[in-house]
């Protein structure tokens, strides 16, 4: 087939591209559909579940047929619709769905065996023997069913995601989105316009409809000088609007490499967020098909499908065609044809007594009843008044009538309504709010009046906002009647193709009519139907109107579907955008991180914190010896770590002390100033929240801490309770987490160390006892904050320095305390010396503890009113007698594993004989075994016990004995030392 | 989603937190007789309506507001939003629940 | 009528004229033993169960639009039993029991497949809190398997091992987790309830309860009164509209929950992957879609229908996951209304009202829970006693404080 | 003063500066930050003569300039102070306020267009969900970026700040340096 004449092709630029391995060529501004049919490839598909040969039956996104893999390696995209797929050079495309050959696809036996598959049928069969369902059958449906394939490779293109505002959005670039951009844009006020294609224009791209006696295409190029000079309307090609979210957020993609060969530096493409105060969606119309038998031979198309190929890229998928209409409009695709030299074999119209409109064969009152051509069509059988004759033709146009796109306006679950004039469904009134329909996607689709509709939509939009706006002078615009009729398809008794891609026949809907599947989601869920890639757009209206007739309702009555976003298929890589690997989501970094890096820490994942695990010296060989080590140092000489990952408020104001007091379960006024006392939290229901420590820096200025995992948290609960709950009093919150370092500074050598920082401060015992707080200044006269807490139970202290200072602070501290065997320790050893002395942390504060389970109950003050205080002596929680207790193995190289369940020796073991499970566990180099700590109903009572710690998981039993929790100086000593 | 902060107008929602049904604002008094019964109603029973709801959303990526949002659960149409601290002191000074005041 | 190969043969070869309604279109009776309010997967669940298992026949089931319509139509088909507390784990443990012997009970392929699940750990704090799972998957009999890094990656292998923010260290896997055909597990449902005798009506909308004295007459609806000896309610999305008729309130909210499929793809994914780190998992259809979903929205809703913020989270989270899936593209999205309760779990009870029952609160888990709920909302209804497995599933376990909350999130239903 | 040498919070001895296409990212350390809250029922002060601004708003005085961060709640700025206590030098200024050193829990990246506001209006579209048109000087806001809080404040039409929290410098500053470069690519 040669290229016809005219065309929005650029014939100066060749373009190289591959179909199965075949090299053809083609011209800028082909899709790869076109270019196929300008090499006469018909053939580019095979069905979903027969493997029936298919062509390209659309010229547009609506696409059911023509799926392709694009591209290959990393890039492979499979499913990819031919007549959107921009051509590029080097274009490299495969067909899919197939074994073996297109020509010659094995599955192709499927078609032969399509009595056994009728609607439904998985359901009834494949039930004998039960096992055979995983093993056999259901391996062998997955490997037929699904449509292309994935490469497995991550996808190496970049993408990227933005956000727009604007007064109007334009959906659609169309001859009623062209007016309504101009019109509101003209008006100043802020528009965006954006369209799925390459270039503006829409269907007028596809006509020889003219405007003011011209080409509409110079009216277009005006348009673009124009726009180009506004500066409040932004023109987005290549960009579909998928969704329409709540309150005026629409989701739109735009394809900003597809059309090149790579994307280069640049992203493929952009997930837009647009935030329009007012939109205008004129998405155009989509032409639908009227089922016949064997109606889905390659080079049966749609009718507007076969016009937009010849009047936009110049070609004609034969040279010999004829129109199956039941409308006007069929018969300008026929005139158009002619006018580009192809050969018109017949226009059969169902209605009786219409007159040709040009020099072509008319059968009216007739049918389309048959086709033949195995892999392209051939032949097709007319039939009239019950006389069949066969004519030879290369390509069918079918003209079924047009349906808005009214997907948008359903978005939010409104539902389209039956217009009896148009005979389609048309935006309802109950859409999303601020989106107003034009043009053909309102059923308004004839030229002028589109034309028209879309300048008066968005004047009435602005008018919304209080913009005024002046309707543009448009062109005069060429009629283009449509004259639709019902007729809905041609009743036969062999199949006849209603959803092309899921094989989905008028005789599948008449079996799940006789099954009583009539609801239309039963339909639609026991046939597949509309199901597929294409949601059905050129299939959905048929099918209602097919058990519209079986059930003698009206269509309307029988039902519409509900669109669902996307409005066509997005790629997960931009939905998912931006970074997909390290980056995917922040880093926090410490202080000291980077000197910790210098020291080759290794590191770990804590939240979004990345914090040191341990520090490996030379010589260790496993990370066991570095956190011994580590420990160790804490317990004998003095340790360093990096705390500032804890939360960090700082609580001002006169009624500071109150606020926390009913915050905390137990009681923080009678703090002194310049001391420091534990607090813990309760969540309203009464279970533990949170522990920290509160600082209390003056009469009305506390600092407390959080742990690093509820930091966010905390500090929510803590504005609600200021907002929220006790509005009266005077507070002020502020998070101050990153703007202090905070090193923890523990051992026995800790105050010999930090004596050697500060520069006048008196640290002795007496001076700074345990729990006391301070505002100094160190290493001459560097402002710091002092805390003497432990978490190790040693003597210890944390303190903080401005985080500009926190990585010098470290070193010299390093430095300082070289002959006091000063250790940087990380994470894993925090949490050997925290097990060791039995403090909570993450894995016992996991929402399910109450204080008493953690040892805590006493805390809790009855005398005031805090959050979860009341709660927490509910019933339920108070018979909850689990405890926590320390665990050790019975013999010193046993085991210890959290996560294991706890059993009483030589009970059986089931859920109901459960007695608790260990939350942590550790090697301890103090005890010389691994210990434990868990939560062992009436765990208080039972020390000294034998029990059987159960990890059948992983076929595992040890026998523990309950100890004590504080493994380390019960008594506490060493903390006042 | 937008919510129409009081101080700062329309907000991306995603900068704000949710928490729930504005009631929550009417926390009981934990001392006072019978209390358990009036907490385990605040903390657990919600009237979970198909249409308004008064709801708290925290602007935990904006000026940390707490707002009292008039929202219909169906349609998710806003109504209105007033600032949390706001109703809250109001609902002290005329004993009007929370969850029953008039949207702005 | 019976379902079988030879039958789909038989009809092939004939032209399909022999096959019959899958179900009836009765017009309501006067009066029912029982009435079952919800015509979703719950609803029909009960209905089949009372009238198979505990000869109970006089039953009708009212749907407010078609069958299957609520959360039992839109969700992403999963099937598990892997749960840590004995409340719950016994229970999702008793309907893995009814899955596996599913089809050859109600002849009807809802394609049961146990292809596995695997819930990948990112942390040690994770490792050991599913080791603690996994140990009382074990126990209740419902297997389980710690896999190390190395194990996982053997098995799916198109993880992002390599360059991950939040690298993977193992999962725990329940191999007898998988999925089924959602809309099958209705209709075979709903089949096997009619052939015993129910009576299944469609577009019958309850518009209220007539109680005198405290118990329970009938219900109104939209096609008149109907009498019954008792009423049971299993309506998820609705739970809160429909007992608000009867004056009660519950401790729940309406969330609304997105669930995604992609185009169809041969096959990519073997069984069930969830995201440790993020808000993700996924898992591929017969038909060929990868189907998958993340967090709630996290505000009340009931619109059936979500935003964007949660759709880039999700995918975001399936890229990082497993950037293989990028070029695939997303077909459809849907919302479904979850009745989050304030522990997280479901409610299977009488309530204060004689001869009023409620099923419900099944957050984001009820489509696995479908049959084992209705056979014990059966054996509720039938014996009234609670099945033992659902004895912690009682409405005044919030009052008393004897909580079945998994996740330990507390009164906050979003979170869990 | 102290002998103990601070690092930039890019963890660097000295700043960080980049060029790319007509944009300029610059950290910002010199910056002093301290907040302040009025006490319940206080009034505004004057701080270093500053007005402070109503919700959204940024206003400059010389040296010194104040945000808007929640009700009856400000980020006062002053360039060059970063190294000292400033929040004690704010104390002074506003008796009876409640003053929190703010310094270090921040990092402050300058944004500078040798081509007028629309390359950083380009800029904010990939980044925030803020909308450039009604954000000129004198605005300033808090939002989310790349799941990172920040403030963003205008400091006039060819410069915009964004803040960051401290130790999110090294992802913010990814996040910046990624969008800008794309718009370069471009």
């Amino acid at each position: 087939m040669t290229r016809l004449s005219g065309g929005l092709i650029d014939r100066d630029r060749k373009l190289s591209f591959t179909f199965d391995g075949q090299v053809y060529y083609g011209h800028a501004g082909d899709t790869l559909a076109s270019a196929l049919l300008a090499n006469d490839v018909r053939l580019v598909g095979r069905s979903f579940k027969y493997h029936r040969p298919r062509g390209i039956f659309s010229a547009g996104s609506e696409e059911p047929n023509a799926l392709v893999e694009l591209r290959s390696g990393a890039r492979q995209e499979p499913n990819t619709r031919a007549t959107v797929a921009e051509l590029f050079d080097g274009l490299e495309a495969r067909s899919q769905n197939r074994m073996g050959p297109l020509n010659r696809d094995l599955l192709a036996v499927n078609d032969l065996m399509s009595p056994f598959f009728a609607a439904g049928f998985y359901y009834k069969t494949f039930m004998w023997p039960r096992a055979f369902w995983e093993k056999l059958y259901e391996p062998a449906i997955r490997k037929a069913a699904g449509l292309g394939s994935l490469s497995m490779q991550a996808d190496p293109d970049h993408y990227d995601k933005g956000f727009l505002h604007c007064d109007l959005l334009v959906i659609g670039g169309g001859a009623a989105g062209l007016a309504a951009a101009l019109t509101a844009a003209r008006a100043g006020a802020q528009v965006v316009l954006a369209d799925e294609d390459s270039r503006l224009g829409g269907r007028l791209l596809a006509e020889t409809l003219q405007l003011d006696d011209a080409p509409a295409t110079e009216w277009i190029a005006a348009l673009e000088a124009e726009f180009a000079s506004l500066p409040n309307l932004r023109v987005m090609r290549r960009t579909t609007v998928f969704g329409v979210y709540d309150h005026g957020v629409y989701g739109a993609v735009e394809r900003v490499a597809d059309h090149l060969t790579t994307p280069g530096a640049g992203v493929r493409q952009t997930l837009w967020r647009i935030t329009a105060k007012r939109a205008v969606l004129a998405a155009g119309a989509t032409e639908r098909h009227i089922p016949f038998a064997n109606n889905d031979r390659p080079g049966i198309m749609l009718a507007g499908a076969l016009r937009a190929y010849a009047n936009r890229w110049a070609v004609c998928p034969a040279r010999r065609v004829a129109i199956f209409t039941n409308n006007d409009d069929g018969h300008r695709t026929a005139r158009d044809l002619i006018a580009k030299g192809v050969e018109v074999a017949g226009v059969i119209d169902s209605r009786k007594g219409v007159h040709p409109q040009g020099s072509y064969p008319l059968f009216d009152g007739a049918v389309v009843s048959d086709s033949r051509g195995r892999l392209g069509l051939t032949r097709i059988e007319i039939t009239r008044d019950g006389d069949s004759q066969w004519i030879d033709c290369g390509a069918l146009g079918v003209a079924g009538g047009w349906n808005p796109n009214v997907h948008l306006t359903a978005h939010h679950r409104g539902r389209p309504i039956w217009d009896p004039e148009a005979l389609a469904f048309v935006p309802g009134a109950d859409g999303p709010a601020g989106l107003i329909a034009a043009g053909a996607a309102a059923g308004r689709g004839e030229l002028a009046a589109a034309l028209a509709d879309g300048a008066t939509r968005a004047a009435q939009a602005l008018a919304d906002l209080g913009l005024a706006a002046r309707l543009p002078d448009l062109p005069r615009a060429e009629a283009s009647p449509a004259g639709q009729a019902a007729f809905w398809h041609v009743p036969g008794k062999k199949r006849a193709w209603v959803d092309m891609q899921n094989d989905v026949t008028v005789k599948d809907i008449v079996l799940a009519h006789k099954e009583n599947m009539r609801p239309v989601e039963h339909l639609k869920r026991w046939t597949t139907l509309g199901m597929a890639t294409d949601q059905g757009k050129t299939a959905n209206v048929s099918a209602l109107a097919v058990m519209a007739e079986l059930t003698g309702q009206s269509i309307p009555a029988t039902g519409t579907t509900i669109f669902r976003p996307p409005y066509t298929p997005v790629a997960l890589s931009v939905l998912g955008g931006g970074d997909t690997g390290r980056h995917f989501r922040p880093h926090r970094l410490t202080p000291t991180h980077h000197w910790a890096e210098a020291r080759g820490a290794v590191f770990t994942e804590v939240g979004q914190w990345m914090r040191a695990q341990y520090f490996p010296q030379a010589g260790e060989t496993h990370w066991r010896q570095s956190v011994d080590r580590e420990v160790l140092a804490v317990r004998v000489g003095v340790g360093l770590c990096d705390v500032t990952t804890l939360g960090k408020v700082d609580v001002q104001g006169a009624d500071a002390a109150a606020f926390l007091d009913r915050l905390y379960a137990n009681t923080i006024s009678t703090l002194k100033v310049g001391r420091v006392r534990y607090g813990l939290m309760l969540r309203e229901d009464g279970f533990a929240y949170d522990d920290g420590t509160v600082a209390r820096m003056a009469e009305d200025h506390f600092v407390v801490t959080t742990t690093t995992a509820n930091a966010g948290l905390v500090y929510r609960q803590m504005e609600f309770a200021r907002q929220c709950l006790w509005p009266d009093l005077d507070v002020q919150l502020i998070s101050t987490t990153d703007a202090w370092a905070q090193i923890a500074v523990a051992g026995p050598q800790s105050r010999a160390l930090l004596e050697r920082v500060v520069d006048t401060a008196d640290l002795s015992n007496a001076g700074f006892p345990f729990m006391a707080c301070a505002e100094l200044s160190i290493c001459n006269g560097l402002r710091a904050r002092l805390f003497r807490i432990s978490f190790s139970g040693e003597l210890a202290y944390e303190v903080a320095v401005p985080a500009r200072y926190g990585h010098a602070l470290m070193q010299r501290l390093m430095e300082l305390g070289e002959d006091l065997g000063a250790t940087p320790y990380g994470t894993e050893a925090l949490g050997v010396l925290r097990i060791e002395k039995g403090h909570a942390a993450g894995n016992e504060l996991n929402g399910h503890s109450t204080a008493a389970m953690l040892g805590l109950g006493r805390m809790v003050s009855a005398k005031k009113d805090a959050i979860g205080a009341l709660m927490s002596r509910r019933e339920g929680l108070a018979a909850d007698r689990r405890r926590l207790v320390g665990l050790v193995p019975e013999t010193r190289s046993g085991k210890v594993t959290a996560g294991a369940h706890l059993f009483t020796d030589g009970a059986e073991q089931t859920m109901e004989t459960d007695q608790g499970w260990i939350t942590s566990a550790a090697y301890s180099p103090h005890v010389g075994s691994m210990i434990g700590l868990g939560f062992l109903e009436n765990g208080d009572a039972r020390e000294g016990e034998i029990l059987i710690a159960a990890n059948p998981l992983e076929g595992e039993s040890q026998r523990l004995r309950v100890v004590s929790p504080h493994f380390v100086d019960p008594e506490g000593g060493r903390l006042r030392v | 989603m937008l919510i129409p902060h009081p101080l700062l107008g329309p907000r991306d929602a995603q900068e704000f937190t949710y928490l729930g049904d504005a009631m929550m604002i009417d926390r009981p008094d934990g001392l006072a007789e019978g209390a358990e019964a009036a907490f385990c109603d605040y903390v657990f029973q919600r009237d979970n309506p198909a249409g308004l709801h008064r709801e708290l959303w925290f602007h935990e990526q904006g000026d940390r507001s707490w707002l009292v949002v008039t929202r219909n659960t169906v349609t998710h149409e806003i109504l209105g939003a007033e600032l949390a601290r706001d109703v809250a002191l109001a609902r002290r000074a005329t004993d009007t629940p929370a969850d029953q005041g008039d949207a702005q | 009528m019976r379902f079988s190969g030879f039958r789909v043969f038989k009809e092939a070869v004939t032209g399909h004229k022999g096959w019959k309604p899958l179900w009836r279109t009765p017009d309501p009776q006067p009066e029912y033993d029982i009435i079952i309010v919800g015509g979703g997967g719950h609803g029909l669940s009960t209905a089949y169960h009372l009238a198979a298992k505990f000869g109970v026949t006089r039953v009708a089931v009212l749907e407010k639009g078609w069958l299957g319509s609520g959360n039992i139509g839109r969700n992403t088909t999963i099937i598990r039993s892997n749960y840590l507390l004995p409340g719950n784990e016994h229970f999702y443990e008793l309907s893995m029991k009814l899955w596996e012997n599913l089809e050859q009970e109600t002849n009807f392929n809802s394609m049961v497949s146990q292809r596995g699940i695997i819930n990948l750990i990112h942390t040690d704090g994770q490792r050991d809190a599913y080791r603690r799972r996994g140990n009382a998957m074990m126990l209740a009999g419902a297997g389980a398997q710690l896999l190390s890094r190395d194990e996982v990656r053997e098995m799916v292998p198109f993880l992002n091992f390599d360059n991950a923010r939040f690298p993977i260290k193992g999962g725990l896997m329940q191999t007898r987790a998988g999925t089924a055909r959602h809309d099958g597990v209705v209709w075979g449902y709903a089949r096997g309830a009619d052939m015993r005798g129910v009576d299944i009506i469609q577009n019958c909308e309850v518009t209220g309860f007539r109680i005198e004295n405290g118990k329970v007459l009938g219900v109104e609806t939209s096609r008149g009164y109907i009498g019954a000896k008792k009423v049971g309610v299993a309506v998820a999305g609705s739970s809160s509209r429909v007992m608000a008729q009867a004056g009660m309130r519950l401790p729940m909210e309406s969330h609304v929950l997105q669930a995604f499929v992609s185009e169809g793809l041969k096959p990519t994914i073997p069984g069930v992957i969830t995201f440790g780190a993020g808000h993700f998992y996924i898992s591929q259809s017969d038909k060929g879609g990868l189907v998958f979903g993340g967090d709630l929205d996290g505000y009340n809703s009931y619109a059936q229908r979500g935003n964007l913020p949660v759709i880039e989270d999700v995918a975001e989270g399936g890229m990082a996951l497993m950037p293989m899936i990028g070029r695939a593209r997303l077909l459809r999205m849907w919302g479904g209304i979850m009745d989050m309760t304030m522990d997280g779990s479901p409610i299977i009870d009488k309530t204060d009202i004689d001869g009023l029952y409620f099923n419900g609160g099944w957050c984001y888990g009820g489509f696995k829970a479908t049959p084992a709920s209705g056979f014990c909302f059966a054996h509720l209804l039938a014996k009234d006693e609670p099945h033992e497995v659902t004895r912690q599933m009682r409405l005044d376990r919030f009052a008393r404080g004897y909580l079945l909350d998994e996740n330990g999130r507390g009164a906050q239903p979003n979170l869990h | 003063m102290s002998d103990l040498k601070p690092i930039s919070a890019l963890g660097a001895a000295a700043p960080r500066l980049l060029t790319l296409g007509t944009l300029t990212l610059r950290e910002n350390p010199g910056l002093g930050l301290a907040s302040l809250a009025l006490r319940r029922g206080g009034t505004a002060p004057s701080p270093f003569g500053l007005t402070l601004p109503d919700p959204g708003g940024w206003a400059a005085s010389g040296a010194y300039a104040a945000f808007w961060t929640g009700p009856d709640q400000w980020m006062i700025e002053a360039e060059g102070r970063g190294e000292e206590d400033f929040a004690a030098a704010l104390k002074a200024e506003a008796p009876g306020c409640s003053i929190t050193e703010q310094t270090d829990g921040w990092v402050a990246f300058e944004i500078t267009s040798v081509a007028g506001g629309a390359p950083l209006s380009r800029l904010m579209e990939k980044l925030v969900n803020v909308d450039a048109a009604g954000f000129g000087p004198g605005h300033a806001t808090r939002t989310g970026l790349e799941h990172m809080s920040v403030f963003l404040i205008r400091r006039a039409e060819d410069r915009l700040a964004i803040i960051g929290m401290r130790t999110l410098a090294g992802s913010l500053w990814h996040a910046i340096e990624t969008a800008a470069g794309r718009l370069v690519a471009v």
